[in-house]
C-alpha cells in the first residue's frame, strides 16, 4: 500500500537524563521516503530520543510535530520496535503476532515466511534462539500498516542473511512513502539513509 | 537373566511392545476381580450391624486408600531408579503415576468423606489420618503441577524427583506428627475406630476388590505410560515404522 | 478482530499455555485453610466460628497475590508499551485486562470457597452470605491490587509503595463484608451493606482503571 | 456364603437407607477408572496421531 | 575477599538499595494480622485464643512468599549461571545465601511478631513461646521454601508454585509448632518439641542445600 | 600475566534439541593461542555449543575435555559471558564487578575505564544504556585471571570504539596463551580467528 504523506518535525528538543545533557536544540526534519539513522556511542542517547519520538517518553524541552499535529494524536501511526523482546515468551509466535496486529492468519503466516520462521509459527517463544525471538518482532514489520517505524537496534542477533531481508523491507517501506527511522552501531551497507550523530554536546 | 530383564525394560521400545500384553491382562484380570468384588461386597456380603448398608463403602474406600499410598511409595522408587541408572522409563512411570495417584487420593477422600456424612454426621472432620491424606492429595498436586510448569520433559522429571523424594522423606515424618496432634487435642470428634474382627464373608470380598484395584492400578499406569512413551520417542525410527505399518 | 477480541483472546491463550495459573490460587486457598486447624486445633466448633473469616482473609490474600504481578511480565517484555499505539485508550484496555482477570481468575476463586466451607465446618447460610459478599467485593479488591501492581512496575522487585497505597483502601472492604457475615450468621437482614459494598465495587470499577494507566504511562515512561 | 443380602433388586439399588450414598460413591470409582481409561486412550491415539502427521510432513518436504 | 565475604557484602548491598524488600514481609503480616479482627467479630478473648496460630501462619505465609523468588532474578539476569563458575561448591553458596537470607530477611520477620502478638492480645508467656519456635523453625522453613524457588525457576511464570508445593511438607513443623504453643499456654514443659523443631532445622539445613543446588543447575541446563 | 598451556578437546560431540539436530560428530582442537569463531544462522546452535563447553549445558553424546581432563574440573577456568545481562540491575557497576571477582578496587576502577564506563561506577546498572550494561558485564574480560574465554555475541550493542578494544582486549589475551571462543553475525575485522560452522546439518 503507498501511505499518504508524511512530515515529522522536531524542533529545538532538549534533554537530560540523571543530569547528563543528553542532547539540544535538536531540530530535523523527516518527510515521506526518508530514512534517519540516530548514531553516537554508548550512551549517547540515540534510545532516549527514539523512544520520546514514540511518545513513550515525556518531552522535555522542544516540540515534535506530525503533521502539524502534535505527536499523541499520531501513535497509532508509529510502530515501534525496542531493546525489549516485544514478544511474549509463552505464548506461540503465531499468538504473538496475532495480539498485537489486525490481520488475517494467511498474512501472518506470509509474515513469518518473509522473517524465516516458516515451520516455527507453532513453537512457543522461550523456544526460540536468541535471533530467532527478534525475528519473531520484527515480522510485524510485514503485516503491520503504519507509515512511521522507529527502529531501536534492529539488527541485534540476527544473522547475516536476515540483516539483507530487513534492509530490503525497510527500502520497500520508504519507496511506499513511510518513513524508518533506527540505530545501529553497524552501519548497513543497502540503505540510502541521512545519518543523526548524537553525542557531541558540549 | 535379572539384570539383562532389567535392562530390556529400560528400552521404550520393548517396554512399549510388552507393556501392550501385559497391560491386556491387567485389564482383563482387573475387570473380573473388581466386579466380582464390588458385586459380592455390594450385594452378598452381610450388612454391618453398626453402620447398616452404608459400610458397603469400604469396598472402594480401602483399596483406594492403600492404593493412593502405595503409588507415592512407587514414584520415590522410580525417582531413585531415575537418579541412579538415568533410566528415562522410570521418569516415564512417575508421570503416569502422579496422575493416577493423585485420582485414587481423590477417590479417597471423596468416598470417605461420603462415608462420614452417615457415620459421623459430617463430611469432614481433622481426624489424623483424614489430614494425611488430604496432604498426600496436596504433595501428588505438587509434583502434577510442578511437572507441568516446567516446559522440557527432561528437566521437569529431574525436578519431580527431586521433589518426590524430599516429599518421600517427610511423608513418615508427616503422618506421625499428624497423630501426635491429633491426639494432642483430644478432639470432641469421631475417629476411624478399630473395627471388631470382621467376618469372613466380609473380608473376602475386600480382598478380591483390594487385588482388583492394585491391578487396576497397573493396567492403568501401563497405559498411560504407553501413551507417554510413544509422545517422547515421537521422532524415533522404531516409532515411525511402528505407525508406519499401522 | 477489534482489539477487545484479540484481547480476551490473548487471556485465554495465556490460560491455555498455563492452566496453572488458575488453578494455583485456589489450591492456595485451599492450602491456607487447611493450615488453620494444624495450626490450631481440629475442633470443629472453634473452626465453624472463625471458618468463614478465615476464608475471607485467605481470599484475599490469595487474590492479591495472584493480582500483584498483573503487568509484570508483559512490561518486562516489551508488550505494556505496545499498548500505547493501540487506537483506544489506555484506561480502557487496562480496564478490559481488568475484567479478563477477574472473569479467569478470580472467579474460580470465588467458586471454590464453598469446599474451603466444607472443611471448616462453616454453616450452609453463612457459606451462601460469604459467596456473595466475595462477588460483590472482589471486582473492587481486584482494581485495587491492580493499582499497586501498576504502581511497583518500574521498581525491579515491587517494593511496598503500591502495597502501603493499598492497604486503607481493603479495609472498608473487609469490616464491610465481616459484617455481612455476622448478619448472616445471626439471620438478620445484609442487603444494606451488601448494596454499600456493591456501590464500592462500582466506582472502584470506573474510576481505578484511569489511575492504573496513569500509572502505567508512568513507568513505561522511565524504563528504556 | 454367597447369599444375596436383599429382598429384591430394587431393594438392592435402595440399599435403605444407605443407597444414596454407596451407589454415587461407586459410580464415581467407575467414572474415575473409565475416565482415565479413556483419558489414557486418547492420549495414545493423540501421540500416533502426531507421528503420522510429522511423517506425512517429511514426505511433502522430500518431494 | 573470599566468596562467602563478597557474597555476605553483596547481600546487603542489594538490601541497601532495595529497603523494602526487608519491610514487605513484615507489613504482609501485620496487614494479614490487622485483617483477621476486622474480618471477626473484635472479641478480644476469641482473637486470643486463635492469636498465637494466626500469627504462625501468617509468619509462615509471609516467609513463604518472601523466599519464592530468592534465585529468580539472578537466574532471568545470568548471575546465577555465573556461580558454577566460582571454586566453591554450588550447595555450599546456596547455602550461604539462604543463611543470608535467614539473617537479613526471615529474622526482621521474627522480631516484628511481638507487634502482632499485642494486636491480637497474645499473653506475654505465649507471645515468648511463639519467638523461640519462630527462631528454631524457620531455617527448616526458609531451606524448603528456597528448595520450591529453586526448582520453579525455569517456567517463567511460576507465580506462587513453588510456595504450593513446599507447602505440605511445613505440616510438621506447624504441628510441632502449635504444640510447642499450646503447651506455652497450659505452662506445661515445652523443650522435647523444641529440641525436635531444632532437630528438623538441623537436618534441613544440612540436605536441602544440596537439592537446592540440583535443581538449580537442572534449570540452568535449560536455559539459553 | 601468562597463561599456562592450555588444549581442549572436543570429539564427536552430538546435541538435539526440542527434536532437531544441532551438530553431530563435532570434533574440534583448540590450544593457547587460538581464537575460533563460532559462526551460522539463528538457531543454528551456537549458544548451545557455547554453553555445553562451558559446562552449562549437559553433553548428550560425545566428549568435551581440557588438558586431557573432564571439563566439569576445569570450570572455575572458564569466563562465560552469554546473551542474559550477568549484572543485577539494582546495583551499582562497580559492586557488581566486585562480587564476580576477586581483584581490588583500583583494579576494577582500572577496568571500567577500559570500558569506558570511567564515571559510572556508582551508577546503578538499570540506569545505564544497553551497550553500558553490556560494557559492564565485558569489564570482568580486564580483571578476571582466567584462560578460557567463553563469549556468546559480546558485539551486541556496542559501538564502534568499544568494538575495537574488545578485539584489542582479546588478542592481548590469546597472546598471553588464553584461548578464546565467541559468536558473532558480523566478521570482526581485526582478530585472527578460524571459524566453525553450524548449521549444515543433513
Ligand atoms: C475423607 C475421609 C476419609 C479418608 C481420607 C480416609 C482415609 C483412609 C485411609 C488412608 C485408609 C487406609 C488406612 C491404612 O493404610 O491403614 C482408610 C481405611 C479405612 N477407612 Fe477411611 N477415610 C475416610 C473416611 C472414613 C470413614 C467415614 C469411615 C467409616 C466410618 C472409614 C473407614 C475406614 C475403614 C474401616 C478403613 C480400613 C481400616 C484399616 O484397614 O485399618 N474411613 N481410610
Ligand atoms: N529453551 C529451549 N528449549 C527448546 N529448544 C530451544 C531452546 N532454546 C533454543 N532452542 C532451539 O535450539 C536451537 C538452537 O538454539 P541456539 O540458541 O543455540 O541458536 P543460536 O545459534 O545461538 O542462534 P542465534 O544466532 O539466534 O543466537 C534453535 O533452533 C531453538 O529453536
Ligand atoms: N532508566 C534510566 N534512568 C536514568 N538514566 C538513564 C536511564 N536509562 C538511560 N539513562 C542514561 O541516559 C543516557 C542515554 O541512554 P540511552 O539508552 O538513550 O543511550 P543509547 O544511545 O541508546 O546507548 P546504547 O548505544 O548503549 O543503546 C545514558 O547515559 C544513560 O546513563
Ligand atoms: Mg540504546
Ligand atoms: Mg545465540
Amino acid at each position: 500500500m503507498i501511505f499518504e504523506p508524511i512530515q515529522i518535525e522536531i524542533s529545538q528538543l532538549r534533554c537530560e537524563r540523571d543530569d547528563r545533557l543528553l542532547f539540544k536544540n535538536l531540530s530535523i526534519k523527516l518527510e515521506s521516503g526518508q530514512i534517519l539513522r540516530v548514531a553516537g556511542p554508548n550512551g549517547a542517547g540515540k534510545t532516549t530520543l527514539l523512544r520520546t519520538l514514540a511518545g513513550l517518553f515525556d518531552i522535555q524541552e522542544g516540540e515534535i510535530r506530525l503533521n502539524q499535529q502534535p505527536l499523541k494524536e499520531y501513535l497509532e501511526r508509529i510502530l515501534y520496535i525496542g531493546h525489549k523482546p516485544q514478544v511474549t515468551k509463552d505464548l506461540t509466535v503465531l499468538d504473538n503476532l496475532k495480539f498485537l496486529t489486525d490481520v488475517d492468519e494467511t498474512a501472518l503466516k506470509s509474515a513469518l515466511s518473509a522473517v524465516g520462521l516458516k515451520g516455527y509459527h507453532d513453537s512457543l517463544v522461550k523456544e526460540l534462539s536468541q535471533g530467532q525471538g527478534r525475528r519473531c518482532a520484527l515480522a510485524r514489520l510485514w503485516c503491520v500498516d503504519a507509515p512511521i517505524w522507529i527502529l531501536d537496534e534492529p539488527y541485534t542477533a540476527l544473522d547475516v542473511d536476515m540483516v539483507k531481508t530487513l534492509d530490503a523491507r525497510i527500502t520497500e517501506h520508504v519507496a511506499n512513502g513511510g518513513v524508518c527511522l533506527f540505530t545501529t552501531h553497524q552501519p548497513p551497507q543497502q540503505l540510502d539513509y541521512q545519518t543523526l550523530e548524537l553525542g557531541h554536546v558540549d | 537373566m535379572g539384570w539383562r530383564w532389567f535392562h530390556q525394560w529400560g528400552s521404550p521400545r520393548l517396554f512399549y511392545e510388552r507393556a501392550g500384553r501385559w497391560q491386556l491382562v491387567c485389564g482383563w484380570l482387573a475387570l473380573i476381580l473388581l466386579v466380582a468384588g464390588s458385586l459380592w461386597g455390594l450385594g452378598f456380603a452381610p450388612v454391618d450391624y453398626q453402620q447398616g448398608n452404608s459400610y458397603r463403602i469400604i469396598y472402594l474406600h480401602v483399596p483406594v486408600a492403600f492404593l493412593a499410598q502405595a503409588m507415592y511409595a512407587a514414584m520415590a522408587v522410580c525417582a531413585v531408579v531415575l537418579f541412579v541408572w538415568k533410566m528415562k522409563l522410570a521418569d516415564v512411570a512417575m508421570q503416569a503415576i502422579a496422575v493416577m495417584g493423585f485420582a485414587f487420593t481423590a477417590l479417597a477422600l471423596i468416598s470417605g468423606a461420603v462415608w462420614g456424612k452417615p457415620t459421623w454426621g459430617t463430611y469432614w472432620v481433622w481426624d489424623a489420618r483424614l489430614t494425611s491424606m488430604l496432604i498426600l492429595a496436596f504433595l501428588y498436586l505438587g509434583v502434577i503441577g510442578l511437572r507441568a510448569a516446567i516446559q522440557d520433559p527432561d528437566q521437569a522429571g529431574k525436578a519431580c524427583g527431586i521433589l518426590v523424594l524430599v516429599g518421600v522423606v517427610n511423608l513418615p515424618i508427616i503422618k506421625y506428627s499428624v497423630e501426635w496432634w491429633n491426639t494432642l487435642h483430644q478432639p470432641a470428634s469421631l475417629k476411624l475406630t478399630e473395627k471388631p474382627a470382621m467376618p469372613a464373608s466380609m473380608w473376602v470380598p475386600l480382598l478380591v476388590n483390594i487385588l482388583g484395584y492394585y491391578i487396576a492400578a497397573a493396567y492403568l499406569v501401563l497405559g498411560s505410560m504407553r501413551a507417554i512413551v510413544l509422545e517422547r520417542e515421537r521422532r524415533a525410527t522404531w516409532v515411525k515404522e511402528l505407525v508406519g505399518r499401522a | 478482530m477489534s482489539i477487545e477480541k484479540r484481547m480476551l483472546a490473548r487471556e485465554l491463550k495465556l490460560i491455555a499455555a498455563r492452566p496453572g495459573d488458575i488453578f494455583k490460587p485456589m489450591w492456595f486457598l485451599i492450602l491456607v485453610i487447611s493450615m488453620v486447624p494444624l495450626a490450631l486445633a481440629p475442633d470443629s466448633d472453634l473452626l465453624a466460628e472463625i471458618g468463614s473469616a478465615m476464608i475471607w482473609v485467605a481470599t484475599l490474600l490469595a487474590l492479591l497475590l495472584n493480582t500483584e504481578h498483573l503487568f509484570q511480565s508483559d512490561f518486562s517484555d516489551g508488550v505494556l508499551e505496545q499498548w500505547l499505539f493501540l487506537d483506544r485508550p489506555l484506561a480502557w484496555l487496562v480496564g478490559l485486562k481488568l475484567v479478563a482477570h477477574w472473569l479467569f481468575h478470580v472467579l474460580p476463586l470465588i467458586l471454590i470457597t464453598p469446599i474451603a466451607g466444607l472443611m471448616l465446618s462453616v454453616p450452609t447460610e453463612v457459606l451462601i452470605a460469604l459467596l456473595i459478599t466475595l462477588f460483590v467485593a472482589t471486582p473492587a479488591l481486584t482494581c485495587f491490587s491492580g493499582l499497586g501492581a501498576a504502581l511497583t512496575l518500574g521498581s525491579s522487585r515491587s517494593g511496598i509503595l503500591g502495597v502501603l497505597v493499598m492497604m486503607p483502601l481493603f479495609v472498608p472492604v473487609v469490616i464491610l463484608a465481616a459484617g455481612v457475615l455476622i448478619r448472616a450468621t445471626d439471620g438478620s437482614d445484609t442487603l444494606p451493606l451488601l448494596a454499600l459494598l456493591g456501590a464500592f465495587s462500582v466506582v472502584a470499577a470506573t474510576l481505578v482503571p484511569i489511575a492504573v494507566s496513569a500509572a502505567i504511562r508512568l513507568n513505561i515512561g522511565g524504563s528504556n | 456364603m454367597l447369599e444375596f443380602q436383599f429382598a429384591s433388586l430394587a431393594a438392592f439399588f435402595e440399599m435403605a437407607p444407605h443407597g444414596v450414598y454407596v451407589w454415587p460413591v461407586y459410580g464415581l470409582g467407575l467414572l474415575v477408572i473409565g475416565g482415565l481409561t479413556w483419558v489414557n486412550a486418547r492420549q495414545h491415539r493423540q501421540a500416533i496421531r502426531m507421528v503420522q502427521r510429522n511423517l506425512e510432513r517429511e514426505e511433502t518436504h522430500e518431494s
